[in-house]
Formats: structure tokens, C-alpha cells, sequence
């Protein structure tokens, strides 16, 4: 039986995700009597740069984190504890198949997940009605129905960019739906020069949106948050976000009927679709107390149960990663699962920022929010950019 | 026409009043030193007349003009201050120009003030330098240089010689004297030091608690001073002051075992309690079988000061000359001419003639 | 009494001729200084003068700040020379300085308002200078939503007018003065404050003096209050220059150094490089700590020399 | 005086100046006023874009009552004040000592180790950044208060020396020489003598580090995480991130972290005035 | 056996020397004075004594102790400063105490001295005083309590009394007279005041640039100079100097219409250049037809001073009593003894005597 304390930092720092790992916890500590489960909520933002802190200072039991090339510094400085051995467990082998790639690196696997969440595109179901609009299939329609929303004067989209990786968002669909999934994969991995015509024809059909005036003003100035009550008020009609947001949005007074999903649609049609689905996931710091507890604490979070339990629209309202629990039955969660598991055949990325190198991300996001500013300096953009992937890689 | 003229000057601070009523005229190119205890209000009724204090009511006129509600830049005085207050960032020169520059005289001018200003005070030598790099007596020298340039008619001077020591303070003295010899403007001089007073006045104004206790030449105020505060004030040591009794026209004091001093002043009625004053100066001591014994005597070389002690309590100082040896402690008679006693009442101090 | 208590010193050296002991009696004028030292020389040497070499030293590395740090000579320098966003880093850290110092005259104006003595002026003194004593954190708060493109007062005030609407934070050209004008509101309030004391040790005759000569006003207030003014205008500019290239806090909140890198200045984009979420290069953060700090060494060389023509005057 | 003592001027400046002062000091604090105002309206207002009317409601009570009771701002506050207060004692101290020796006795290096304490303080702190956190972590302290406390202590010294022993060579001389003539020892004069004496210099100098202190950021972020350790400072920012947008309660928490080094510097303005210029003016 | 001696005493700040080879002897129980010219090094002096400042060479004895390497506190002494150096948070009793509680005396004999010397120096009424809450002259009697307290065997003063005024300095320095009777320890004590020095000495040493110019008791030196800078230096006015010749056994004075005044001092070779000393107080005028002018006549009351000017362009001062009214620039004829002149060699400024 599992004793002393079980030390968990978390990154779940929004009230829901809040919410959802003290009561993991809670439970946890309730299922183990002899284990006192002490759980430290970090704020999101300065997680990321704390956690090289804790992981050699003072080491957790167990720390959230994402999946990827994100894990990389960790895995190679030898801070994440190697959990090869749970995935070789029958349970976890099967139910998280799926998402072993995303925790693998080195032919090993270091962390398990907990959560993903589709991205794409939320809408004023309400606005579209007014205006007669239809969800978009094709590039041509998605131009036309924002022409429409903007004739009506309103925005198409939302989005804050302050933080710059919403903008990173942005560019994953719009190369992924261009060039496809594996010339998306082959830039994040510095494979391909920024300044290649390829990218320049992303870029191009990013800016017809721009020229329309498809997105808000001043969205430099917003974090991803602060840009939610544009939408909310209906000056802007859609978000390219991860379906965390949807819950905000709700929570702001956005009733089923006024708010829906649609997959981004396709803009060439010789490339198969792909989607974002970052996956947040548990990792044993490798210099973690507890470990016979932390591996309990990882079996425990992936467990069926507690996967449809966790992901439930009651709690964080996103997909689990087990394949034996059920989706909540959720209008945006069960397309988002359609969607990701029927529609996505090109395939499955984890986001800009967990896709290419952390310093190439920092530059590239940089140099997307300038370009939403600025269209016109794109050629500096990706000159520096370029520069930047020769220093990286 | 620029003597200083002051009608019925009162200056209140807030509820306390701190000058009453002065009434004072001061002739063109007189020299007049107020003097008084520490707080009496000189500082205050020059200030007043310089214009950094606003006169509260009264009147005070520069020549034939009103100057009371007059700024004090457009009053044509210049002040001399105790701290020299000269611009520690300016050179000397520049310094003695400040105010003509202000007043948008040109710099051709200017230099030329300056220039003549320097040699009458022997400042050519410095008027590169900053305040800094002067000794004391030099600094006094410009901040008076200063006051000259302006050519103005009234030079107001508060303490300027006390941040001097004792050797600097007797040379600047002479220079101020020779200084308003050669310049004859109308002066106004602060000071509390005595010497000072005596030798530079044409006219003393004693000042006690914001009023004009005497005004004359500082001669005048020795020999014949109005009340017993002038009396004590002026003249160093300061004068003794013995208890007595009227007696017919003779007054008797128990300090000197009952002598009766005989005087020619007119006496209130007999019984009544005056002070006889009398300065050092006038008394002599020899060894006598006496009840005034000698407690201690200081001797400076050419003058001598001999500490007395008389059988009611009261002290006396002697001022005696010469190197007779009279050994403390020793029973000694006191020697003075009658005529040379100055009388007063005991309760209203003043002087009874 | 004072035998007795000279009694023992000279028995006790006498009976024991204890060499470490009369040494320590001959020379405890010589040691006390070293012992009252200690303890406070001994901590900053180990949290600062120590740091600030090994700084020196790691910026010759390529280090990520979990495995082994790497050589590399000058390498970090070399690719500063050609970093685009150093170069707008150190033309911010130049506006910084520069428009920084408007808190001087700023703080030297409101301290010639409020030198009065009317009833309560003394909580006014002080409520001018609150903004210095909140955090910048909260300064940064207020300013942003002040900024705010939306609703913020700014706009709301422009658009009385018919301006605007502007977005002041989210214009590359406009962002680093918008923060420096934040940053200027705390320092003018630390800058009146040293004036007010500074104003308050005005030679009182000096002035006299001068209305007498018949200066008034403005040219009282150039050629003999300034002046006289120096010494709180050196200190003013001293904490100004240092505020200004240590500025942090105001960026990191109100911008985050953007919009894309426009509103960085060196000591942030060294917290970026070397600690942020996409950071973690010590060594070339290290670097551009080196830079910032041998332009404040300028500062800092200049503050100690004139502290010594001071000292070289007194005792 | 200058300028000229408004007592001297006319009836009709006098007023207007009494008149002007108050204004310009709204305008000068408007943002602050702004931020107050914020922190008693309803959320309400700030989706019906009513930013800048009246509050159509008060809600200081519900919103402070939040502040306090639904977050961990307490738990923040309660961190600063145990950072606070041993920087300071520990920063007093530290340069009493540092200022007396630097300040009384003549020996070599004397200049040379004040100005390594003034250059030090004056460094551009960032440079310190990553040793000091290496350091720390070394140590053991990261993410502890007592590390925090003990780089603000070393950090602070410098500029605690700097005013001390301004301030302590300001004082007479003859007051330690007339102690050395009585015979009495070294420490006991800096005990006895001294020490008594600088009673307003630390008084200055403890409202100034403590307000120094209080409203750092850097180190904060640089050395700890997490509320059981960060200050208030760290702590608001934290706090903005688990209620973006909630303008109200943002300004709440905001003004919440700003009133104790308000309320130090209004208990003790007077020292607090006098040590800005003391320390660093002479 | 407390007297102090010095033995070829130097100090030398950096390369300057501001002290040299300085030998002097004070007894036990002598009240002994250091005069000299500001800068001169009276203050040094004293605080090698102290224990102060280093001796850089030469040696300081203490009664029999060689106090040289001695820090302050060892050396039995106790100083009073001009700036009184009171501890101002404490009260006059701990002030007073503070030495010999930090010495760890018992209480009860702390309070004992202290309320002795407060009996002496008249403070019980002061004793839960703050010094702020004192005068000027309480104060310095708190410091000159604190040194008494100790019953140090030897009392250093430097210039104690510079910052009364006028009137308190003579009460104090009566009081130090009284207490040195009183207490009859060995006693130094630095000035620049005259009277001070004539008047408390039983020893003055006079200073000048490091040196020791002459030392003896205050007759001594008024009367029998060994060089014109003491001659000049004591005495009030200072006495007058002019040149003149020597011939046969007496000297030739240009200023005076070649006067010959006869000397019996030893005189060098005829025709050799002396100059003459004349004090003021061996002066009279008597208006005459002459080549000497009065210039200036300041009138302090009991006394006067002229200022002459003689045809070589020398200046005289003499000292008068009475009231004589001689105006400005009247031609005077000089009267004095010759006995009372003075002869000093021009070259080396020594007396012939
Ligand atoms: N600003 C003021 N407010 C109130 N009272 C004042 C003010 N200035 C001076 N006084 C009072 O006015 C009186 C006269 O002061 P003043 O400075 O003129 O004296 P003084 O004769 O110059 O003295 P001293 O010889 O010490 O310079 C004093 O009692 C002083 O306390
Ligand atoms: N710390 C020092 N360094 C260099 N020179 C010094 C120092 N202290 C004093 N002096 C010099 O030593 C000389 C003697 O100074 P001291 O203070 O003893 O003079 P003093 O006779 O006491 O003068 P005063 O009458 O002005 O007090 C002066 O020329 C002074 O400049
Ligand atoms: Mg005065
Ligand atoms: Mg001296």
C-alpha cells in the first residue's frame, strides 16, 4: 500500500482544469490512506518557465506538462523519469495507443496523457443564421461567408495575439491545409526554408484574409481571453481556438444554440486533412521521492473511469485519451472526436509551439504576429525566420 | 535727498507683534548701526527696510519716495548679508555683476562697475575665482563689492563681520569705515558687538523687544544714556549697578558701607530706592581695611580687570592699569569721584538728571 | 579612577606577556572595522560582486541551464552583433534613457508647485508622491487598461476630442514610448520628492539676495535656484539613468515586449533569453547582461568619481 | 523661499492656487482613482462597456470579500510580509555595521570598499540573475522565502550602506572621540554611541527597503513560484491570470497588494522624506 | 606625578608635517594655555596628547607612563570639546556617567561621582535633562562634568568656550578658573583668545606653524618677548613696530622724525636695521605741529584708540583714556618712555635684550 506524500504540480490553473485536479487529487489522497496527496496549482504562463526550476531543485512527484518535442530539454537533460515500464502495462498499452507516439521520443516513453482537445473553428451559430451563412467546406466559401459577416459589420474572427501562439494556431491550418501535413512537419523540423515558395503560398492565402479585414483590430494587444468577449458580444463571429475555449464562452452566456464547431476547411484540395490536437499530459520528474506513488497517481489519471470522468463537459470538457471511455455526450466534443477520428486523415500534429524547437517557435510566433500586423513586411519576416532555422537546427 | 525715514513701522507675525511703533529718521549719507539684544527685532526693521519683510503697518520712505509697498528690487537698497549669501556657482565677478546683469545693463557696463568696485576693495586678484576658494574675509569683501555695483543709495548691512575672526573683524571694520568715507551713502549697519557700534556710528539706534530705546552718537549714548538699559548696554565692561537710598541730594549705598554719594541730579523724594551706575573705568581700588574684598583679579597686560565682592551680595568690576600686585582675597577701598555717577530710578529705570 | 582602570590592563600585560593578546590590544583600532565589515562584505560578495563575474564567465558559454555548459568564446557576442532584436532592444534601452530623464524636469516642476506652506500641503506632497510607492506591477495594470484599446480612457478621452481611437500598446511605434510614459509617472513623483528636500535646503539669503539684485521668476529660477539645485538634481539623474536601463516590470506586464519584439529593452530580452518560456539560453542572456551592464558602467563610473571629488573635500 | 510663498501674493492667485492644487491632483492620480473606482463596481458594468461612468452599483464589499476570501491573495500577502520584514531587519542591520566601519574609521581600502558596495548596487540587477539563481538553487532555497530573503538582504546592503554611512559621517566626530577619550570599547560605541543615533536614519531606511521590497517583481518571478512562497507582487499577476478580464476584481487585488507600502509610507512620511535625500544626496 | 611631557613630539599627515620636533614640559596641577595664529597646529598638538591623532615620532609621557603607542582610552586623560560632544540621547546624568558605566563601575558609585561633580558644576536642577533642553554655557558645564566625573589626571580642552557669546564666555572662563583651583589637576587648554590666555594660564606655550615660539607664564610674555611674533602676538591692541638704525647705544626712528630713542639692550654693529616695538598702552598723542596724523580715533567710551600715520607710511595705534576731543587729521606729536620700547634685530625678528 502507497504511503507518505505524493507531490503533484500542476499547470491546471484556469478555475475549470482547477476544479478538475483538486478533485483528482482529492480522490486520490481519499483511495490511499496512508498517502497524503499535497498538490501546488502553478499559473500557466509561468509554469512553463518554472518547471526547469522545480525539476532539479525540488523535484515533484509528479508535473504536468506537454507532449512532443516540449518534453525534449527535459528527456535529454535526464530530468523525466523513463515510464517505458507502465506503457508496457496491457492496460495503458491498449487503451492509449494512440497517443504513444506523441510520448515517445527515443524509443521510449516518458509521461502518459491526460487530455486533448480538437481545434477548430468556433462560431455565432446565431450570426450565421441571421445571415443566411452555411459552415464552410471549401476555402472559396470560408472567404465568401466572412465577406458576408464583415458586409454585416462585424469581424469574422476573433483573436488575441498578445501571447503570440494563437497566431501559431493560425498558421498551422492555414500550411496544413496549403502544403500538407508532412511539409508542415518537415518546416517544424527545420527541414524546409522559411523562405521556400511553399510557405510563401501559406503566407499569401493568410494574407488574402487579412486585406478582407477578417480579423479584430488591435488583436496584439489581447491575450486569447481577453479576445473571448468580441465573440461573446457578437462584434466577431468565429475563433480558431482549442476547444478549451469553449467553455468560457459558455460561461460568458453563449447558449447551445448561438455557438458551434466547424472543422477548418480545406483550402487545396490535393492535400488530405490534418488537424492540431495538442495533448496535455503527466510526467515523474526523474528526481522525484515517490515514484512507486506517482506511477500509481499516472495509472489512476488514465484509468477509463476517470478519463470520461475528467474530460466530462462538467469538467474540462475535452476528449479523453483512453479508448475505453466515452466521450461526453457533448454537441462540440463528440465532433471534435468525429472529426479527429474519421476526418483527419492527413494527420494529427500537437501545435506550433510543441512542434518546432522552443526558440524557433518564440521567433516564428513573433514573426506570425508581426505579419498579422504588418502584412507587408513578410519578406523580412521570413528572411529573419530563415536566419533563425539555420542558427536552430 | 536719500536718508531713510521710518513713521510709525509696526511688523506683526501672525498675532505676535514684533516691532512697535518706530519712528526713526536717518539723515543722507549717515552711518547708523542698530544695535540691541539678541531677538530685540534689528535684523527685522532692516529686512523691513530692505523689502524682504512686508511692514505690516506705517510708513517707510527712501528719500522723498513711499517705498513701504515697493519691491524690494526697486527699492535702490543693497543688503550686505551675515552668511555673505554670494552665488557659489558664479565667480566673483560675476557675482558683483548679477544684478546689474538682471536689470539688462549692458556688458560693457558691467565690467566696468565691476572693475571699479574690485579695485576699491582690492579684489582684482580674484574675481576669476568662486566663493569657494576665498577666505572669509575675502567673500565679506565681494559680498560688499556686490552691494557697491548696483551704486544704490542705501546700503543695508545685517552682522557682516561676525562670521570674521577677531584680527579679520578689526581690518574689515576699518574698510567699511574708509568704505563710507569714499562711497557717503546712507548705511545701515546691524551688529551686537559693541566696538563695532562705537567706532563706526554716526548714529546709534538701541533697540530693546521692538522699540527705539535711545537713538544718538555713540559719544552721546556713553555719557549720557537715557535709562539704565543703555546705560548697561552701551560700554564695555558694562557699567555697575549698586542699590541706593535718597538722602537730601546725596544718594547712600549699602554696598560701600553707606557712602553717601553726593550728586547734583534732581532726586525724588528722600527714602525713595534708586541704582547708582558706574562705569569700571572710574573706579580705583587700593588695600584698605574695607568689607569689599577683591576675588579676583584678570590681567590682560596693559589693563587689568579687578573682580569685587560687597558685603550686600552685589559684584563690581574695576578696570585698573598698571601692575600693582594685589593678591586675591585682600580687603580693598573703592575710589571714585562722585560727579561720575550716574543715577536712576529703581522702579522705571530711567535716568534721573 | 582612572587607575583603576588602567590598573589591570597593565597587570594583565605584565603577569601574561601574552603576544596575541597585547597584539590584539595594539591593534583592535586596526581590526574593529574589519569585524563590524564582515558580515555584510562577506554576503555581497557572494550574492553580487561574485554573480557578476560568473556572469562574465557564463557569457562565454552555450548553456541551456540543464546539461553541461559548452565553450564557446566569443560566439554569443558574435551573434549579438547580428540579432535584430538586440539592436531594437538597445534603441528602446536609448529612448528609455533619454525620455526617462523628462521625469527631472517633470519632478522639478511639480516640486516649484507645491513648495507652499498652505494648510495641507503636507498631504498633498505626499499624495503627488504616491505613485512611487506602489508596486510597478500595479502601475503596469493601471496603464494598460488606461491604454486599452477598447475602453480604455485614453481612447475615451481622444475620442471628446475627435481623435483616435489609437492602440497605443499594440503599435510597434508608439509601444515603448506608451510604457516610458507609464514609467515616467512613478519616477516624476521620486524626482518632485528630491526636489521638494532639495528646495527645502535653498539657501534662504541667497534668494533674498537675489531679489534684491532684482531677479524674479524665471531667471530667479535659472541662475540661482538651479544651481543651487545640483546636488538633488544629481541624484535625480543618478536613480533616473538606473531606472531607466533596469526597467522590467512595466514591459513584462503591460506588453510582454511586444507587439513582436517592438517594446523590448536589453534587460528584458535577457530575462527572455535566459529564463522565459521559449528562453533558456544563459549564455547569450548572460551576454546581453554584460552589455547592459558596461553601458551603465558609464553611469556608474561617473556617480563614484563625482562621490569622490565629494569625499576628497570632507574628512 | 522659492518660488515666492503664496501668502505674499494676491488675494485672487491665492485662491486659484488653493483651487488648482486639488485638481491637479486628481489628474495626477486619475489612473489610481480609476483603478479604486474599478475595484467597487459590479462586473456588470464592464460588460455593458459602462467603464468610466459611475459604478451603477457598490460592490466593494463583495468584490474585496472575494479578494480576501476567494483566492489566495491572503496566502500572497501573508508571503510579502515574510519577506519583507526579515530584508529589512536583516538589510539594517547588516549596513549599521557596514556604514559604522566605512563611516568611522580610516583605514586602507576604506573608499575602495564603499564604492564596491555603491557600484554593486547600482548594477543592473538582471546581470545577477543567473548566478543567483544557480546559487540559490545550490543552496537548496529556490522557491523558499528564505532565499528570497537572503539575496534581498546581500542586495540591499549595498544601498543601505550607501545611506548609513552618509549618514553616520554626517554625525560629530568629537562624539566617538569623546567616547574613545572616556575609554570605552570599540563595539560599545557603535553600540552605545552610535547606534542611538542613527534611530532616524533606520527609521528612513526601513520604510524605504520595505517598500523596495514589498513591490519587487523580478526576484520574485526569478527565484520562487507558487503561492507558498511568491510575494503579493508575483501573486496579483497570478491572480489577474485566474481572473482575466474580471476588471473589478483585478483592480481589487491590485489595490489590495499596493495598501501596505502606502499605509508604511503615510505612518512614516516624515523619515521616509528626510531618508530619500539623506542617504543619497550628501 | 602627572605632569605631561612632550619630547621632540612630530606629526606628519602624508608628507606634510604640521608638527615639529615639539619639546615641552607641563607639571602637575599647572594650567597651561596654547596659543598661536589659526592653522598653526593647536589642535594637533592637543590630540596627540589625547591620544587622538598618531605621534609620528617623538614621545608622550603621562606622569611616568610612556602613553605614545596608547590608544585614547588607556591614557587617563579627558577632553572637552568645542562642539561639547554630549551624547544627545542621553540625559546630563548618563552623559555624565556614561564613561565609567562602559568601564563597568557599580551603580551606586557612578551616582555618587556624578552627583559630585554636578554639586561642583551647579546641574543638579539638570541632571533628567537632554542636552538639547540646555543653554549654550549648561551645556558646556555637562562636558566639562563628564570629564571631571572621571578623575582623569590630566583635562584637555580645545577652545571650549569659541561658541558661547560675549557674556557667557567671561562667566565661563571665571568657572574653569575656580574649578582648576578647585580640582588642581594638570590642565591644557587651547584658544585663540587672548584674554582667555592671559587670564587662565599659568603657562602659555606659544605656537606657530608647528613650533614652539616661546613658553612662560601670561606676564612673562607681555612683558618680556623673546621675538617680535610673540610680541606682537600678545596684547591687545598688538604692538606697534617701526623701523629704525641703531646709532651709538640708541636707535634711530624714521617714522618718528628720525627720533632717537636710547635702549640699554645689547645692540648690534651702527647702522644695522632694528625694529622697535611700542605697545599701544605706552602711547600718548598730544596735538602738536608734527609729521604724524591722527587718522581715525575710535571712541569706546572708557577708552580710545588712535590711528597715526607717519610720513614713512607706517601705522601706529595708541591707546587713550579720556575724552580729549583732537579731530581727525590733526598733525600729533607721540609721547612715550623710552624704557618702554622695545628692540627687535629686523633680520631674525629676536628680542636684543
Ligand atoms: N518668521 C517669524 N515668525 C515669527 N516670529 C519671528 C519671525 N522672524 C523673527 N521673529 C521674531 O522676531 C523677533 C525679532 O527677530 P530678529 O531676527 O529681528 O532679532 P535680531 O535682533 O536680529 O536678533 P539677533 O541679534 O539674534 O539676530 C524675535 O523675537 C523673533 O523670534
Ligand atoms: N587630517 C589632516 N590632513 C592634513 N593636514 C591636516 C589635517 N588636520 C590638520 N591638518 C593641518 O594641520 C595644521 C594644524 O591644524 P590644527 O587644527 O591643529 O590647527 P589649530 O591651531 O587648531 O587651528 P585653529 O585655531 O583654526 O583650530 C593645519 O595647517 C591643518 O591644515
Ligand atoms: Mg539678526
Ligand atoms: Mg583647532
Amino acid at each position: 500500500e502507497l504511503s507518505g506524500t505524493l507531490k503533484i504540480f500542476s499547470d491546471m490553473s484556469n478555475p475549470a482544469p482547477r476544479a478538475v485536479m483538486e478533485q483528482m487529487a482529492e480522490e486520490f489522497d481519499a483511495m490511499h490512506p496512508d498517502l497524503s496527496v499535497e498538490l501546488t496549482v502553478i499559473d500557466r504562463e509561468a509554469y512553463k518557465t518554472q518547471i526547469r526550476n522545480f525539476l532539479s531543485a525540488n523535484p515533484p512527484d509528479v508535473a504536468n506538462w506537454y507532449a512532443a518535442n516540449r518534453m525534449r530539454p527535459y528527456v535529454s537533460a535526464g530530468l523525466f523519469e523513463d515510464i517505458s515500464d507502465l506503457w508496457a502495462e496491457p492496460e495503458i498499452a491498449d487503451a492509449l495507443a494512440s497517443t504513444k507516439g506523441a510520448m515517445t521520443l527515443d524509443g521510449k516513453q516518458w509521461g502518459v496523457p491526460y487530455t486533448y482537445y480538437q481545434w477548430g473553428v468556433y462560431y455565432r451559430e446565431d450570426i450565421y443564421n441571421e445571415l443566411g451563412l452555411e459552415e464552410p467546406k471549401d476555402w472559396a466559401t470560408f472567404k465568401s461567408n466572412c465577406q458576408k459577416i464583415l458586409d454585416s459589420g462585424r469581424k469574422c474572427f476573433t483573436i488575441g495575439t498578445k501571447f503570440l501562439w494563437t497566431a501559431g494556431g493560425w498558421f498551422d491550418y492555414l500550411n496544413m491545409r496549403t502544403n500538407g501535413y508532412d511539409f508542415h512537419m518537415a518546416l517544424t523540423n527545420g527541414e524546409v526554408a522559411w523562405t521556400d515558395d511553399r510557405v510563401k503560398q501559406t503566407f499569401a492565402n493568410w494574407r488574402e484574409l487579412i486585406d478582407m479585414g477578417a480579423f479584430i483590430d488591435n488583436h496584439q494587444s489581447y491575450s486569447w481571453q481577453e479576445a473571448l468577449p468580441f465573440m461573446v458580444k457578437g462584434e466577431a463571429a468565429a475563433y480558431l481556438m482549442g476547444n478549451f475555449a469553449v467553455a468560457p464562452l459558455r460561461e460568458a452566456g453563449l447558449g447551445t444554440d448561438q455557438l458551434d464547431f466547424y472543422q477548418f476547411p480545406s483550402i487545396n484540395p490535393d492535400v488530405e486533412l490534418a488537424e492540431d490536437a495538442p495533448t496535455d499530459t503527466f510526467h515523474i520528474p526523474s528526481g522525484a521521492q515517490n515514484k512507486e506513488a506517482a506511477r500509481a497517481f499516472l495509472r489512476f489519471v488514465v484509468s477509463a473511469d476517470n478519463q470520461t470522468k475528467i474530460n466530462g463537459g462538467a469538467a474540462l470538457g475535452q476528449l479523453p485519451v483512453n479508448s475505453g471511455s466515452s466521450v461526453d455526450d457533448d454537441e462540440m466534443l463528440n465532433q471534435g472526436f468525429e472529426m479527429l477520428s474519421s476526418n483527419s486523415p492527413g494527420g494529427i500534429a500537437q501545435f506550433f509551439d510543441r512542434d518546432a524547437p522552443a526558440e524557433m517557435a518564440s521567433v516564428a510566433m513573433e514573426g506570425f504576429q508581426e505579419f498579422m500586423v504588418f502584412p507587408d513586411n513578410l519578406d523580412d519576416i521570413l528572411n529573419r525566420l530563415e536566419k533563425a532555422r539555420e542558427r536552430v537546427y | 535727498m536719500t536718508g531713510v525715514t521710518l513713521a510709525k513701522a509696526v511688523k506683526k507675525y501672525g498675532d505676535v507683534q514684533v516691532i512697535h511703533d518706530v519712528d526713526l529718521s536717518i539723515d543722507d549719507g549717515e552711518f547708523c548701526v542698530f544695535v540691541g539684544p539678541s531677538g530685540c527685532g534689528k535684523s527685522t526693521l532692516l529686512r523691513m527696510i530692505a523689502g524682504l519683510e512686508e511692514t505690516s503697518s506705517g510708513n517707510i520712505h527712501i528719500g522723498d519716495r513711499d517705498v513701504t509697498r515697493l519691491d524690494a528690487a526697486d527699492r535702490g537698497v543693497a543688503m550686505v548679508f551675515q552668511s555673505y549669501a554670494l552665488y557659489p556657482h558664479m565667480t566673483v565677478e560675476d557675482n558683483m555683476g548679477f544684478g546689474l546683469k538682471m536689470n539688462g545693463h549692458p556688458k560693457e557696463k558691467i565690467r566696468e562697475k565691476v572693475a571699479e568696485a574690485s579695485r576699491i576693495l582690492k579684489l582684482d586678484d580674484y574675481l576669476k575665482r568662486k566663493p569657494k576658494a576665498l577666505s572669509g574675509g575675502q567673500r565679506q569683501r565681494v559680498a560688499i563689492g556686490r552691494a557697491i555695483v548696483r551704486g544704490p543709495e542705501v546700503f543695508l548691512f545685517d552682522e557682516p563681520l561676525s562670521n570674521l575672526d577677531a584680527e579679520l573683524r578689526v581690518d574689515m571694520r576699518v574698510e567699511i569705515a574708509r568704505l563710507h568715507k569714499e562711497i557717503g551713502a546712507t548705511m545701515i549697519y546691524v551688529t551686537h558687538d559693541q566696538v563695532e557700534a562705537m567706532t563706526l556710528a554716526d548714529k546709534i539706534v538701541v533697540l530693546r523687544a521692538g522699540r527705539v530705546e535711545q537713538v544718538g552718537s555713540p559719544m552721546e549714548l556713553y555719557a549720557d544714556p537715557d535709562n539704565r538699559f543703555v546705560a548697561g548696554f552701551i560700554g564695555s565692561p558694562s557699567m555697575n549697578f549698586l542699590q541706593g537710598t535718597v538722602q537730601g541730594d546725596g544718594v547712600v549705598v549699602p554696598a560701600l558701607e553707606n557712602r553717601r554719594v553726593a550728586t547734583s541730579v534732581a532726586l525724588p523724594a528722600d527714602g525713595s530706592k534708586v541704582l547708582l551706575g558706574l562705569r569700571p573705568q572710574h573706579l580705583s581700588v587700593t588695600a584698605a581695611d574695607s568689607s569689599l574684598v577683591l576675588d579676583l583679579r584678570e590681567r590682560l597686560g596693559g589693563v587689568s580687570y579687578d573682580y569685587l565682592s560687597t558685603p550686600t551680595g552685589e559684584k563690581l568690576i574695576v578696570e585698573t592699569r598698571g601692575d600693582e600686585a594685589l593678591p586675591e582675597g585682600t580687603a580693598v577701598a573703592l575710589g571714585f569721584n562722585d560727579a561720575d555717577a550716574y543715577v536712576f530710578d529703581e522702579a522705571t529705570e530711567q535716568r534721573l538728571r | 579612577m582612572a587607575e583603576m582602570n588602567l590598573a589591570p590592563e597593565t597587570g594583565s600585560s605584565a603577569t601574561s606577556p601574552g603576544v596575541s593578546d597585547s597584539w590584539l590590544r595594539r591593534n583592535r583600532q586596526a581590526l574593529a572595522p574589519w569585524l563590524f565589515l564582515a558580515p555584510g562584505v562577506i554576503f555581497f560578495l557572494f550574492y553580487v560582486i561574485f554573480p557578476i563575474l560568473q556572469s562574465f564567465n557564463l557569457s562565454f558559454y552555450r548553456w541551456d541551464g540543464l546539461g553541461d555548459p559548452q565553450f564557446i568564446g566569443m560566439e554569443n557576442y558574435r551573434e549579438l552583433m547580428d540579432d535584430r532584436a538586440f539592436e531594437v532592444s538597445l534603441w528602446n534601452n536609448l529612448k528609455w534613457l533619454l525620455l526617462y530623464l523628462l521625469a527631472i524636469p517633470a519632478g522639478l516642476f511639480i516640486a516649484l508647485f507645491l513648495n507652499q506652506t498652505v494648510t495641507g500641503i503636507r498631504l498633498y506632497k505626499s499624495l503627488f508622491f504616491f505613485p512611487f510607492v506602489i508596486s510597478q506591477v500595479v502601475v503596469g495594470l493601471v496603464f494598460s487598461w488606461f491604454y486599452d484599446p477598447t475602453f480604455g480612457l485614453l481612447n475615451q478621452v481622444l475620442a471628446w476630442v475627435g481623435l483616435g481611437p489609437i492602440n497605443v500598446l499594440g503599435d510597434p511605434t508608439l509601444v515603448t514610448y506608451g510604457i516610458i510614459i507609464a514609467g515616467l509617472w512613478p519616477q516624476t513623483a521620486y524626482c518632485m520628492i528630491l526636489y521638494l528636500t532639495g528646495l527645502n535646503a535653498v539657501d534662504p539669503e541667497q534668494v533674498e539676495a537675489a531679489r534684491l539684485d532684482g531677479a524674479k521668476g524665471a531667471k530667479m529660477l535659472w541662475y540661482v535656484i538651479i544651481p543651487q539645485l545640483r546636488p538633488a538634481t544629481f541624484v535625480a539623474f543618478v536613480v533616473t539613468i538606473i531606472g531607466a536601463l533596469r526597467s522590467f516590470d512595466l514591459i513584462s506586464i503591460m506588453t510582454n515586449g511586444g507587439p513582436f519584439g517592438s517594446s523590448r529593452v536589453l534587460s528584458f530580452y535577457m530575462f527572455e533569453k535566459a529564463l522565459s518560456e521559449y528562453g533558456f539560453r544563459m549564455g547569450y542572456g548572460a551576454a546581453i547582461a554584460v552589455v547592459l551592464f558596461l553601458i551603465m558602467l558609464c553611469f556608474i563610473a561617473y556617480f563614484l568619481w563625482s562621490m569622490y571629488q565629494d569625499d576628497k573635500g570632507a574628512r | 523661499m522659492f518660488p515666492k510663498p503664496i501668502q505674499n501674493s494676491s488675494r485672487a492667485w491665492q485662491t486659484t492656487y488653493q483651487a488648482l492644487v486639488p485638481a491637479a491632483l486628481i489628474m495626477w492620480l486619475l489612473p489610481l482613482i480609476a483603478v479604486a473606482i474599478f475595484s467597487i463596481k459590479p462586473e456588470a458594468d464592464f460588460t455593458t462597456g459602462n467603464y468610466w461612468g459611475v459604478p451603477s452599483s457598490f460592490e466593494g464589499i463583495s468584490n474585496y470579500g472575494r479578494v480576501f476570501f476567494g483566492s489566495d491573495m491572503p496566502r500572497y500577502l501573508l508571503n510579502s510580509v515574510l519577506i519583507t520584514v526579515p530584508t529589512v531587519i536583516g538589510a539594517v542591520a547588516l549596513s549599521c555595521m557596514t556604514g559604522f566601519a566605512l563611516g568611522v574609521y580610516k583605514f586602507r581600502g576604506n573608499l575602495l570598499l564603499f564604492f564596491m558596495f555603491v557600484a554593486g548596487n547600482f548594477v543592473p540587477f538582471q546581470i545577477l540573475m543567473v548566478p543567483v539563481r544557480d546559487l540559490t538553487l545550490d543552496m537548496g532555497l529556490y522557491n523558499t522565502k528564505t532565499g528570497l530573503v537572503l539575496f534581498h538582504i546581500a542586495f540591499q546592503t549595498g544601498f543601505c550602506t550607501l545611506f548609513m554611512r552618509n549618514f553616520i559621517r554626517a554625525l560629530p566626530y568629537e562624539l566617538i572621540e569623546a567616547a574613545r577619550v572616556e575609554g570605552v570599547a570599540e563595539w560599545r560605541i557603535f553600540w552605545f554611541v552610535v547606534l542611538p543615533l542613527m534611530k532616524p536614519a533606520i527609521a528612513a531606511l526601513s520604510v524605504l527597503i520595505f517598500t523596495f521590497i514589498w513591490n519587487d517583481y523580478f526576484w520574485a518571478v526569478v527565484l520562487t513560484q507558487g503561492a507558498e512562497s511568491q510575494p503579493v507582487t508575483a501573486g496579483i499577476t497570478s491572480f489577474n491570470a485566474q481572473y482575466r478580464a474580471a476588471y473589478h476584481l483585478m483592480s481589487a487585488g491590485s489595490i489590495v497588494a499596493a495598501l501596505p507600502p502606502v499605509a508604511m509610507f503615510f505612518l512614516m512620511q516624515r523619515h521616509f522624506i528626510a531618508g530619500l535625500t539623506l542617504g543619497a544626496v550628501k
